[in-house]
């Protein structure tokens, strides 16, 4: 590990100069230019699709740029591959991990840099230095787990072991927060910090302003494709960083005011979900949603919200009761597939748009009618569906949630994800739903994009609609949220009135610290 | 670059793709010391240049597009059916159990429960390997392969033992009802006093070849089964998401498809043969794969496809006729280069042609 | 005058079985009078009749064809073409301008089994089809009634390759058939597989006993291991028929046995050996009688089945 | 079934196993990088004819190899330059060669040697021959251990014994050293290779020109060991029945082994087999004992063998920009 003395200032440790990249007809990223200096930590903000993964990309060899050069401490170095970058001292975490699932960590660790044939001293090497990295940064990872087992914040920390393995000198995270946890975000800004006062540069690319203002000491605003400004991070402020992103002020939290919450929409009692590898991952969870609410479910990611969602949405088998409306809807049998859920007006919006919620390689206007096919509205008899009037629809929806660009002859994957998120959401939202399911709405999307999926959904709870939000985002919870119940290893570990909790509390019961039996009577008077 | 024109990428891409493998053709055509253009013109007049050249050319079309939209269809569920050979020779016996038993009054009558017969049992033949798909995760490539081996076994069995005609040389069944002949093209043209030759054995299934791939172009893209179909074919999880059960997919399209490759054998053995063969598949279900897969397993693609393959059958018997020294071989190598080269190396000319594209377009703009 | 022409069946010319013959036949009458023929392999069912019409109507005069297959489409071709004379191999099409060419291989297969079940010293024989259709089975049937008729004690063993295309081009199963057959203590094994024969006579070879070919003469192919082969000759009957040209007499069935030499077996250096002038002598007076028709050798295709097993 | 007979069938399996155990790793190489492969049999077929043919010319069978393992390994190339230089359809490339085999080799062995696409017979050192184990005839006297090393272990050309040694050397290759290593990422995320530093395409060739080698060993020992000579479409469709044993092991050298050596049983047996005759049932025909195998195998396959799960990235070009 080399442990240089910090702020050599004379050249920065990264220099970019005229970089421009495009894909086709799509520009990237213009005539950009950067700096950044060593044992720096660099901020880079921008909407979706501005260009910062794609320049970071180019940093690493992943991308060759169109043209621009590239200096690393003072040094051109003619980026061609990863390979050149990792020897020049780069090292990335991308957006998407790059890990290989059914391998160990160590396996993922070593990939590219064995050092010789056999593969077994590197396996050794890389166990030990693992090690010593785990009490350095407390970077603390199972070395022979295999990476598909590991939570996704267990999954990231091996991407940074990876670079810290090639003795990367600058550091490279997109989006690095967008999965974890507020817990696990703080424990990843603490190594930051650490590796940066070991004289490591750093690139944090996040949707987060918070974070920005919390771990950065300066940070550039990309704006469709170029670079529109370099700031100090402690000479500027979230809504200024905001603005300069958008274009337009934001709002950071949105406005909400009091509902009249009518009768119990969704009932659920004694719900159990058995996950893929046979665990138990719900077990007898009960709830109740009121039409007009929206209840949050906060907790650390993995503790059974995705089986929540899943066996709510009619995905995955349950056993329990579930009621809409009074009426009892089987979870069980055949029939009870997500397709009956629908019909009965529950609408859900899965955590994951590229897996479950979205066929990437259709157009949007037949992601419009996905799930919803079987409807009239999409159907011409009761043999033939009716495209011309999905894309009318589509351009429609496409519309009123403002989704770029608004063509509907366009295939989803060619949509960033913000936009892909608000297909989905358009989607889910225009069926007048009774009762609407929710995972983690803003993923990797944008603040321009969470302020106007907060404002649909606070806008779907005033029409009296009964929402269920599962976020591992505190700030969302709090921002949305009328009641919120905390899942912790599968049950429901206590519920709180949004308003009369705050952050530390929640955060010691998603840590699962139980609170006393006298909470729920608490609850039970809201109604 | 994949914002080419239209024309560009289905009409000028393929075009050269073509020339190239036939350039190369023609190198192995010098190679066995014949003339590469006369060889090429032959083909080319042989089977399209005649009515009688056209009859044969699209008559072994018919074939290709039935086990092409077989696989195609497959396709869009993400399965890849290899069991087209085995599903049409199985058809061949329902359409020959149909037509050997009952005595037709007039083929309009035979040909639906022909139709009917021969899909039922191409689809039965299916059936196992999509369950065994749908249920155990049975791998359907290993399940079709070994179920066309079981396909030849069983025929040979029936054609000896039980079909044929007692002291019958030729291992095959009798001969049909004459009510079952389908008309052929030269019938169908009489009726309409227009001449046809009389020996190409292109017949009426020819149109329900066509008929086909237009319904089947409606059922992948216009209906809701098709819908849920293509959104399992991308993404398994998200069409469970959706309400989408993937047991019914695997089913419905597995069935489909052997129903599709089946109804190959209206055309073989109801229309041409009138008697069931031992083979009367004759490798058109491997044929069936390159046709769907160079198709883009789209109907229009296929058909389009079925013909280049008919053109190539034609013209090679014609080549064959006309050049001795010309081997059936040379045939196989000649698809083998259309293959290749129309289907696998397409971005050797795409890429070069885009990018030309790009510039132009740059200079115009 | 016109050109002669020849329409091979699927297996294609080179099929090593009769297809092969048939051409060995033409080539010899190329060679012997310097004429010309034209020729076509046909690839599909559908080109039996396209290819008959094509020869037709450029003129090809006779027009040989072999494989019972082309039965049914010669009989709607053949009143089409008054003028033209066909010779049809293994099969019979009664028309007037068809001459109809079979050949009784039960009889040829009957010396071969005749002379194993004399050679075998283990008491077992085996044979090795390509595919169980009827005319294999009169190959198999012929060839077992020989071999009884040896000692009716003997135990003959029959497979058959396969029933994929692929069972008369697979030397390796037919390897692989003779040496379970060798291992089940035959020592003599007659083929009639095509190409699949040519793996039995290797195995054959290899595993020290003896093979027996078919068709053409295949002594050669292994000198000293080959007993015999039983000739069906399909040669002579294209030579003929070439040599016949315009003057083929048509509206005839002709039966080829061993009275007219049409199937035999064959002695040459290769296997004069292996033969004992004993063995030789009561071929030969079986063949007599089987000329003068004290013995009838059963043919399988009559009522499908088999006296002897 | 006497114990000899059971020596002899395992014996027949051995043999009729060696070319699909080469087929099939040479299959789970290039579908572990990432690259499907349906030319398996064209690619035997290639070699078979080649060998044969140079073996046949040159009367050295060693040579043959050579020739063999070239066009199997030009033809992989071919495969290769479609799917990963050019991103092509990788099951069209995999038709296209296997029809490019099929009639190449029967107009190239035309034009040769004039016997209708067939070689002449290899014969002397122009063939592999049976290796015989050291003491075989002695120790075959030995009850019972005896002829499992005189009958079944001994007696087999050397490539049989290549064929399975090969498969330890794989797993050894794939599972211990660097280029396995590396090799199984990139059939399951050639983003991790690529980011790794890695050429995707160079390890993709690799493994594309590896699966070129043995198939090309396979149909070498089809035409130049087993058999004595080449006769065209003489792999009878091995090369989908490797295809079909490589998705049973699920991309598994060892399950590899077993699943051809099962199919090699199934057949020997078959072959072993043909005429069965049930006490009051009656002769079972011959073509219910040929498709028992393929009955058998989906039987096991539904009944015993899970899902399989091909390696994620297999099929798919390596694009990086859309
Ligand atoms: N491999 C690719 N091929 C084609 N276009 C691409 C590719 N990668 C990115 N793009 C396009 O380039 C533009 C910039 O994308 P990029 O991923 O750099 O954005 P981003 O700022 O990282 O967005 P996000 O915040 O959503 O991660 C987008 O329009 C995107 O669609
Ligand atoms: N609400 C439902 N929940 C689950 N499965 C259903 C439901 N409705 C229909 N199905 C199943 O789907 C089959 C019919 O499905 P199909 O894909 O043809 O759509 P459909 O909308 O029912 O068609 P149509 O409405 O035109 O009859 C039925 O036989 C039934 O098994
Ligand atoms: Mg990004
Ligand atoms: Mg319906």
């Amino acid at each position: 590990m080399d442990t240089k003395v910090q702020h050599d200032s004379a050249a920065p440790m990264i220099e970019l100069r005229g970089i421009s990249k495009s894909f086709g007809p799509v520009q990237a990223n213009k005539n950009i230019n950067l700096k950044v200096s060593k044992g720096s930590i660099h901020g880079i903000v921008g909407e979706n699709g501005a260009g910062k993964s794609t320049l970071m990309s180019i940093l690493y060899g992943f991308y060759k740029s169109d043209s621009g050069e590239i200096y690393i401490n003072g040094k051109q170095i003619n980026i061609t591959d990863s390979h050149v970058a990792i020897e020049a001292g780069i090292g990335m975490v991308h957006q998407h991990f790059k890990l290989v699932e059914n391998f160990t960590v160590l396996e993922n660790v070593i990939l590219g840099m064995e050092n010789s044939f056999l593969i077994n001293t590197a396996l050794n090497n890389a166990r030990v230095l693992l090690s010593e990295l785990a009490s350095t940064y407390s970077l603390e990872v199972d070395p022979d787990a295999l990476i598909e087992d590991l939570s996704v914040g267990h999954q990231q920390r091996v991407e940074i072991l990876k670079a810290l393995y090639r003795q990367a000198d600058i550091l490279i995270l997109d989006e690095p927060t967008g999965v974890l946890t507020p817990a696990e975000a703080d424990h990843l800004f603490n190594i930051l910090r650490n590796l940066s006062k070991e004289g490591k540069t750093i690139i944090l690319i996040t949707h987060k302003l918070k974070e920005i203002m919390s771990v950065t000491d300066t940070v550039s605003v990309m704006r469709r494709g170029e670079m529109t400004a370099t700031l100090e991070t402690s000479k500027t402020t979230p809504q200024e960083l905001a603005e300069l992103m958008v274009g337009r002020s934001v709002l950071l939290r949105i406005e909400k005011d009091a509902t009249e919450v009518g009768g119990k929409s969704l009932e659920v009692h004694n719900l159990s979900v058995m996950d893929k590898r046979g665990v138990t991952a719900l077990k007898n969870v009960s709830f109740h949603v009121r039409k007009g609410e929206i209840l949050g479910i906060a907790g650390v990611a993995g503790n059974g919200q995705t089986e929540l969602l899943e066996a709510l949405g009619g995905i995955s088998p349950a056993t329990g009761t579930m009621k809409i409306d009074g009426e009892e809807i089987p979870l069980h049998d055949k029939g009870s597939d997500a397709r009956s859920r629908r019909e009965y007006g529950v609408s859900h919006v899965p955590e994951d748009r590229q897996k479950l919620g979205l066929i990437l390689d259709f157009f949007a206007w037949e992601n419009i009618a996905f799930g919803y096919h079987h409807n009239d509205e999409f159907n011409k008899n009761w043999l033939l569906m009716d495209n011309r009037k999905t894309r009318e629809i589509a351009r429609q929806e496409m519309a009123k949630f403002d989704i770029r660009p608004p063509t509907p002859n366009n295939l989803v994957k060619n949509f960033s994800g913000g936009n892909q998120q608000k297909i989905v959401l358009a989607r889910e939202l225009e069926q007048n739903p009774k009762v609407l399911i929710v995972g983690q709405p803003t993923r990797g999307v944008d603040i321009g994009a969470i302020e106007f999926i907060h404002q649909k959904i606070i806008e779907l709870r005033n029409k009296g609609v009964a929402i269920l939000l599962v976020s591992v985002e505190l700030d969302e919870i709090f921002s949305l949220s009328d009641r919120v119940a905390v899942l912790f290893d599968g049950k429901i570990i206590g519920e709180r009135i949004t308003e009369e909790t705050n952050e530390s509390e929640l955060g010691l019961l998603m840590a699962g610290i139980e609170d006393g039996p006298e909470e729920q009577p608490a609850m039970e008077s809201v109604a | 670059m994949k914002n080419l024109p239209k024309w560009i990428d289905l009409v000028l891409i393929p075009a050269i793709n073509l020339f190239l493998a036939f350039m190369i053709s023609g190198l192995v055509v010098v190679y066995i010391g014949e003339n590469p253009f006369r060889a090429m013109q032959i083909i080319i007049n042989g089977s399209l240049g005649s009515a009688y050249g056209l009859g044969y050319t699209l008559y072994y079309a018919t074939n290709f597009i039935f086990t092409g939209l077989a696989v195609a269809v497959a396709f869009h569920a993400r399965m890849f059916n290899i069991g087209g050979e085995g599903q049409a020779m199985i058809g061949g016996l329902g359409t020959a159990l149909v037509c050997l038993f009952i005595d037709w009054p007039h083929w309009t009558i035979a040909l639906p429960f022909a139709i009917m017969s021969a899909a039922l049992f191409g689809a039965a033949w299916s059936a196992i390997p999509a369950y065994l798909q749908a249920r155990r995760g049975s791998h359907i490539v290993i399940t079709t392969i070994m179920f066309n081996f079981i396909a030849y076994s069983m025929m040979v069995y029936l054609l000896v033992h039980v079909l044929k005609p007692k002291g019958q040389m030729a291992p095959e069944s009798a001969k049909f009802v004459a009510g079952s002949n389908l008309p052929s093209a030269h019938d169908i043209f009489g009726w309409f006093g227009m001449a046809f030759p009389k020996s190409p054995p292109l017949n009426v299934t020819f149109l329900l070849a066509m008929l086909a791939c237009f319904l089947i172009w409606l059922f992948i893209w216009r209906t809701r089964m098709g819908y849920a179909i293509r959104a399992f074919g991308w993404s398994e999880t998200a069409a469970v998401y959706a309400g989408i059960s993937p047991f019914k997919i695997i089913m419905v399209t597995m069935l489909v498809s052997g129903g599709l490759a089946g109804m190959m054998s209206i055309n073989s053995v109801m229309g041409e043969a009138e008697r069931l063969l031992i083979d009367s598949v004759q490798g058109a279900g491997f044929v069936g794969i390159a046709a769907a897969l160079m198709g883009r397993s789209h109907p229009l693609g296929v058909f389009l496809a079925a013909v280049l393959f008919g053109v190539l059958y034609q013209g090679g018997a014609e080549l064959e006729f006309e050049m001795p020294a010309v081997s059936r071989e040379m045939i196989v190598v000649i698809q083998a280069l259309v293959i290749l080269f129309t289907g696998a190396l397409e971005n050797l000319v795409r890429v070069p042609i885009g990018r030309i594209f790009m510039k132009l377009n740059a200079k115009q703009n | 005058f016109a050109e002669p022409a020849i329409i091979f069946d699927i297996g294609g010319k080179f099929d090593k079985s009769y297809n092969e013959s048939a051409w060995n036949g033409a080539e010899k009458w190329k060679s012997e009078t310097g004429g010309s023929y034209r020729e076509i392999e046909i690839q599909s069912e559908a080109q039996r009749e396209q290819a008959l019409r094509r020869l037709a109507e450029a003129g090809s005069n006779p027009i040989v064809m072999t494989g019972f297959s082309f039965g049914s489409v010669l009989d709607n071709v053949a009143p089409d073409f008054p003028d033209t004379k066909f010779a049809l191999i293994d099969f019979v099409v009664d028309q007037p301008n068809v001459k109809s060419i079979v050949f009784k291989e039960h009889e040829g297969s009957y010396l071969v089994g005749l002379i194993a079940g004399m050679t075998t010293t283990s008491d077992t024989v085996g044979f090795v089809g390509g595919m169980d259709i009827p005319l294999i089975r009169r190959f198999g049937c012929g060839y077992v009634q020989g071999v009884k008729a040896a000692n009716p004690d003997i135990n003959v063993i029959q497979n058959m390759t396969g029933n994929d295309p692929s069972a008369w081009n697979d030397p390796v199963k037919g390897g692989e058939l003779t040496k379970a057959q060798i291992a089940s203590g035959a020592d003599v094994v007659y083929h009639a597989a095509g190409g699949t024969g040519v793996g039995v006579l290797q195995a054959a070879a290899d595993g020290g006993i003896l093979g027996i070919g078919v068709d053409a003469n295949q002594n050669h192919l292994h000198p000293g291991s080959v007993l015999t082969s039983m000739l069906k000759r399909v040669d002579v009957a294209v030579y003929n028929s070439f040599t016949e040209g315009m003057d083929l007499q048509t509206g005839t069935v002709v039966i080829l046995g061993l009275k007219e030499d049409g199937v035999g077996y064959a002695m040459d250096e290769n296997n004069q050996d292996l033969i004992s002038a004993e063995v030789l002598e009561m071929v030969e007076a079986t063949k007599a009688s089987i000329i003068n028709g004290d013995i009838v050798v059963h043919d399988y295709t009559t009522d499908d089945s088999c006296p002897a097993s | 079934m006497d114990y000899l007979t059971i020596i002899q069938i395992l014996d027949s399996m051995l043999r009729l196993s060696a070319p699909l155990i080469f087929a099939c790793l040479a299959g789970l190489f290039s579908e572990r990088s990432g690259i499907f492969d349906i030319g398996l049999e064209g690619k035997m077929l290639a070699s078979a004819f080649f060998s044969a043919a140079v073996a046949a010319a040159t009367g050295s069978v060693w040579l043959g190899l050579m020739a063999g393992l070239t066009a199997s390994m030009i033809l992989a190339a071919i495969h290769g330059f479609a799917s990963i230089t050019f991103q092509g359809n990788q099951l069209i490339s995999g038709v296209a060669i296997n029809f490019l085999a099929s009639g190449m080799t029967a107009l190239i062995g035309q034009n040769w040697f004039r016997l209708g696409g067939r070689t002449p017979s290899l014969s002397g050192d122009g063939r592999f021959l049976p290796i015989e184990f050291p003491f075989a005839e002695s120790i075959g006297k030995i009850p019972f251990l005896g002829p499992i090393y005189s009958e079944l272990l001994s007696g087999h050309t050397i490539l049989v014994y290549v064929a399975l040694l090969t498969v330890p050397l794989t797993w050894w290759l794939l599972f211990k050293t660097r280029f396995g290593l590396r090799l199984r990422a990139v059939g399951e995320n050639p983003e991790a290779v690529d980011t790794g530093g890695v050429s995707v395409s160079f390890l993709r060739y690799r493994a594309v020109l590896i699966c070129g080698l043995l198939c090309g060993l396979g149909g070498a020992y089809l035409a130049t060991g087993m058999a004595a000579g080449f006769i065209r479409d003489m792999t009878a469709g091995k090369g989908f029945i490797a295809l079909a044993a490589l998705i049973f092991a699920k991309w598994r050298p060892a399950y590899a082994l077993y699943a051809c050596l099962l199919f090699g049983f199934l057949e020997a047996i078959a072959i072993r087999y043909q005429n069965i005759t049930i006490e009051g049932v009656g002769t079972i025909p011959v073509q219910f004992m040929q498709a028992l195998p393929y009955i058998l195998t989906i039987v096991i396959l539904a009944g015993l063998v899970g899902k399989a799960i091909p390696p994620k990235a297999g099929g798919e070009p390596y694009v990086k920009e859309r």
